[in-house]
């Protein structure tokens, strides 16, 4: 019988068991799926986008199916950082697994607040940064503007002892140039990609089916496109990738690995197979046995570009 | 967040059979959903065949993507089988009614609030459009099984487009529950709206309702809303909404709401699939 | 029995029978489809992006399957200009439909050396701008660069009569903002989206699936991208927007008209079904004709956001 | 640009069964284009379900998206049936398989450049990699069909990974024709490659060769192109590629060609749905 592969991974002070998180968002915090999916077989679990007040959301309807996607407008619904210190926090501390706090917010003080309010409380791994959440206005700008990214990340990085993960979006005409920016400001590691900006009709009301009109698109359709996010991400940076997009398989992680990413988060994937995390891992797990491969970490970047042939092609 | 356990179940198709024009019950070999089930509840299931053993891709082998959630319609502990009632409206319904006995259904259940039991002596009417019906096949069904009430205490008020869509209402008369029918072609029954039904019947005898059900298109819903309003009747309904997890993480299934009775309260987004899908009739804004 | 809908429409001066077009690159130069598929039933075709000289293209493989959609690195393989007027035009001037023409290039003079030797040539009855190839160097460039974008456009503008398109690409910060610059300089319609920077890995042997490493997405997994596109520019500028992204069916082509499109292009739907424009089209007819729309004309842009209700959502 | 008339048939499944280990044959009713192939047509098909009498989404009928490309093996013009012989690799083609006797499936042909053909008193070696058989099938039964060449003058050399993918064999025997194989396994034939035994083949009775054909994995082929010009032979190797159209319009198909007989010649990108997918042997570079 072949050895177990050697699932962890760091990010930086934060070391995982294994590379596959579940992504914010899709994980509420953790209480909710811990009613039947075992969270110690995730390397970690990334909350919700927390605000400093509890935040009611954006109207409804806030989803919709779309080709191998699907569409939300969530709008940052959630319970405010306090009710999540206090009612949310003494779960979560309990579980055997890393916690990364999702930090957002509109103007960068939001942000401060949550992030100084979480450095204080004990049992939390790391925070991830929503600079890029489609869905409330303002939220765009942090990671549209390279500047302004980067004072995001600065503020945040000077006031917390915790790793900070930089969340980008990929609606930006170069990703490289944002990740450069919060690489500079001092974050730990960067996030890649949170959802596509999106939106349906219906074409029977003529109304747009999201309330909120556009939103965000996730999910197996936007696969490539992550792909090429992180594969540009990690051409840019030193610091580690968290690949993000429509992973619903151990091979999908893998294929992130290659691409350069260093852990990958499991989002809607969630949705369709609560036991994703376990799922991703364990195939993620019997690749690389089936491979020879004994760590994943020799996976991380290990994508080979073939040299062009000598002899380029002539028109014809 | 209701504390009866969630599982998920590679449930056995034990049938799957059409039952009205587009029209289909499926019955699901699952015993612990079976088992802890109660009225009102529902499950999320993967409409399409997603065995491991196979080379398609797992999002080739997840399409359509999402879970589709429906009503729990009729269980048997004993058996370990619950029953579905649904109707083909798209890709999802459409596939789930090609699987075939013996095939596999990935469930997951049972979710959400259940209904208000009924009580001995505090008549009901249950106000059902449609699939809306699937809900109160369970509760009559229950409630006459635990003895909890008299057949005769409950009324149920059932319209569909047409006659065919009606499917259903037979179990109710099997348990000695009194069915009213109405359909919009006129088909049988009364010709026009279960609600209009619904406003005739409490004019009639307005003691035989200490408490409404309702559970259909949103129109019904908000009809039923002003009626009971009016009548001072209280009562639940139970809600529709787009459910990507079915479980409360996703926040995508949210129904503005206010407090009970007060209308002018400051609204709160409430998930339809944890809170819900049974609501207060008061609490929600339809 | 009911009349048969008007589907006819106007890009500025270009009469189409229906607002159903090939796309570039999908379609090739209508000869090949045209030995089993007929031309007429589309409103126009338009041809496969043309550079001054044959271009050779990337090195193969080129194309991948994706999760509802593909990746392709064509990388622009034409026959040039020249040849496509010797042994192209001759073809297509007999074909009943609309023809519109795609250049492309790398600097301006390349476009402008299409363009002047389109003008010439009969039969053409306008030319589409690809400045958003995101296949060969610098073809992004020009609309990703709102001053780029409308210089190219301005320069084209000037040497021909046939009414001229900006096709432009949706991996951009704002769309909008591209849009404008491009109707300020003279554009007489815009198209959007072409294909999404997006990419593949083969695990197996860790490398990128596509030879030129990225390609560009396509196919129904964008459409919600196409949309919210076409919806952005559609508020931006007044030119006609030719909606693509996705389609497959006539109710997809409503959703773009609602959403703001004047006409759409079908692409990857035609290698699925060579027939995919006159289904789309057929489709779109019979979805009118239930719907008791008279003419198409009257879908453009014409969808309704409801207004939010007067109380708003309150924080829990 | 074959002058053959290409055709899209919902073409009904006559017989769809297995035939080795995930190995499967399909008989498909398309007159049509059971007239018109000849030995090296390919035929692009749909491998789901997309009747057009439902309700799922256009996109939910085309998953996987594109159409999947197959080597015509057999055809009989007069019942109008032509036969494809196919490996379950992924999802596509695992979907094609489950589709049974009676359903219909969308097919385009007959597609690409075909065979030189067979002529008499020029002996032939054909060598086949696994599925790579199946226009070697077509071309030796067109042959002995039209009595362009005996039997005899035909040897096919077919390898596999073992023993139960070697399916097809039988159909050479039937026609007379010599047919040697090998297996990388060993569990039947020369243990070893196919290559191998051709290059015995040769050394043996150079004579017996005058045109080589090969179609199978690309180390083969490119193997096959070594041996041909080591020993002066001419012959035509047939290809596979990436295949969004099928018919020339989309550039993706491409493999590198320079001029035969000169290497160092400018290469230029050829479409192997179109110029191809067979090509003289020296025309590409594998
Ligand atoms: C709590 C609950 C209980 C339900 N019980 C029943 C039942 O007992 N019988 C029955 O026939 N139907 C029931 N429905 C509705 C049923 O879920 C939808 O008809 C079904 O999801 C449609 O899927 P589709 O793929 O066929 O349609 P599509 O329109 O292709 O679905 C596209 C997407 O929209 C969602 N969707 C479409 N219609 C609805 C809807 N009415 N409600 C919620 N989501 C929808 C789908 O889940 C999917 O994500 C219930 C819905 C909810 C929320
Ligand atoms: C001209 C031609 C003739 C062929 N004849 C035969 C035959 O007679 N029998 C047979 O079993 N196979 C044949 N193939 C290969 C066959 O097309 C692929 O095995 C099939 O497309 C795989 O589809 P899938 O969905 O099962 O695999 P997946 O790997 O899921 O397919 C993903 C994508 O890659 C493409 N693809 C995967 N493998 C190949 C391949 N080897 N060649 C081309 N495209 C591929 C698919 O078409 C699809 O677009 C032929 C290919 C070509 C080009
Ligand atoms: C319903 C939903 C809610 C989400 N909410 C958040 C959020 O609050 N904060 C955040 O950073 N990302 C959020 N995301 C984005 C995901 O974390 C993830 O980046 C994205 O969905 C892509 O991954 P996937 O394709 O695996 O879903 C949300 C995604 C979905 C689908
Ligand atoms: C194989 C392929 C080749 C393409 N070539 C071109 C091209 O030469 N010029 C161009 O402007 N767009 C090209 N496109 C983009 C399409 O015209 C279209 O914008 C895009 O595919 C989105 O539409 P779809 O989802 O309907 O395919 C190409 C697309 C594909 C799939
Ligand atoms: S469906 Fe996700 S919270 Fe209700
Ligand atoms: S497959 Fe499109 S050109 Fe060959």
């Amino acid at each position: 019988m072949k050895a177990q592969p050697d699932l962890s991974v760091s990010i930086g002070a934060l070391k995982l068991r294994n590379p596959v998180l579940a992504a914010s968002g899709t994980f509420g915090y953790g209480s909710e799926y811990g009613r039947f999916v075992n969270l110690s077989d995730f390397g970690g679990i990334v909350t919700k986008t927390l605000t400093p007040e509890p935040w009611p959301g954006n109207p409804p309807p806030r989803a919709a199916e779309t080709a191998a996607g699907m569409l939300n407008s969530i709008g940052l619904q959630n319970v405010g950082v306090e009710a999540f210190v206090r009612d949310k926090m003494p779960y979560l501390r309990k579980m055997d697994t890393a916690l990364i706090v999702n930090v957002g917010g509109g103007p960068v003080e939001e942000f401060v607040y949550v992030t100084e309010r979480l450095s204080d409380c004990e049992g939390i791994d790391a925070l991830e940064i929503n600079m890029s959440c489609p869905n409330v206005s303002g939220g765009l700008d942090f990671s549209t503007d390279p500047r302004r990214a980067g004072e995001l990340v600065s503020a945040l990085r000077s006031i917390t002892d915790l790793p900070v993960i930089a969340k980008l979006t990929p609606n930006v005409t170069d990703v490289g140039e944002i990740a450069r920016s919060v690489e500079d400001a001092g974050a730990d590691a960067i996030s890649a990609i949170n959802t596509l900006r999106g939106m349906a009709v219906d074409i029977r009301t003529r109304r747009p089916v999201l309330g909120a009109v556009t939103g965000g698109l996730s999910g197996p359709a936007i696969k490539p496109v992550a792909i090429a996010a992180v594969y540009r991400i990690a051409s840019q940076v030193d610091v580690p990738v968290i690949g993000i997009g429509g992973i619903m398989s151990g091979e999908d992680a893998v294929e992130f690995l290659v691409a350069g990413a260093t852990a990958v988060q499991v989002g809607t994937a969630n949705f369709v197979e609560p036991r994703s995390g376990a799922s991703v891992a364990r195939e993620l797990a019997g690749w690389c046995a089936a491979s020879d491969i004994h760590s994943v970490r020799t996976l991380i970047g290990s994508m080979r570009i073939p040299s062009q042939e000598d002899v380029p092609c002539h028109p014809l | 967040m209701s504390t009866i356990p969630i599982c998920q179940y590679d449930a056995e198709i034990l049938s799957n059979r059409q039952i009205g024009p587009g029209l289909y019950w499926i019955d699901l070999l699952a015993p612990e959903i079976s088992r802890h089930a109660q009225p009102g509840h529902f499950v999320h299931l993967i409409a399409s065949d997603v065995s491991k053993d196979s080379s398609r891709q797992t999002w080739l082998r997840h399409t359509p993507l999402l879970r589709r959630p429906f009503s729990i319609a009729e269980r048997d502990p004993e058996k370990g089988v619950f029953g579905l009632i649904y109707r083909i409206v798209g890709g999802g319904t459409e596939i789930l009614a090609t699987r075939r006995e013996g095939e596999r259904v990935d469930v997951l259940g049972p979710l959400g609030r259940t209904f208000e039991p009924i009580r001995a002596g505090r008549p009901v009417i249950m106000v059902a459009g449609g699939v809306g019906v699937a809900p109160f096949l369970s509760l009559a069904q229950e409630t006459v099984r635990d003895g909890r009430s008299d057949p005769a205490e409950m009324t149920v008020l059932f319209g569909a487009a047409t006659a065919g869509l009606l499917s259903g209402e037979e179990k109710f008369r099997q348990l000695g529950v009194d069915v009213k029918l109405a359909t919009d072609d006129g088909t049988t029954g009364h010709h026009g709206l279960v609600t209009d039904m619904l406003e005739r019947e409490l004019a009639r005898s307005p003691r035989q309702c200490a408490y409404l059900y309702a559970c259909g298109p949103t129109p019904m819903m908000r009809r039923c809303q002003a009626i009971a309003r009016e009548a001072g009747i209280d009562g639940q309904v139970s809600l529709e909404g787009i459910m990507p997890c079915g479980v409360g993480v996703c926040m995508a299934c949210v129904v503005p709401c206010v407090i009970p009775g007060d209308r002018s309260s400051p609204r709160r987004y409430e998930r339809v699939c944890d809170t819900g899908p049974v609501f207060d009739m008061e609490e929600v804004v339809l």
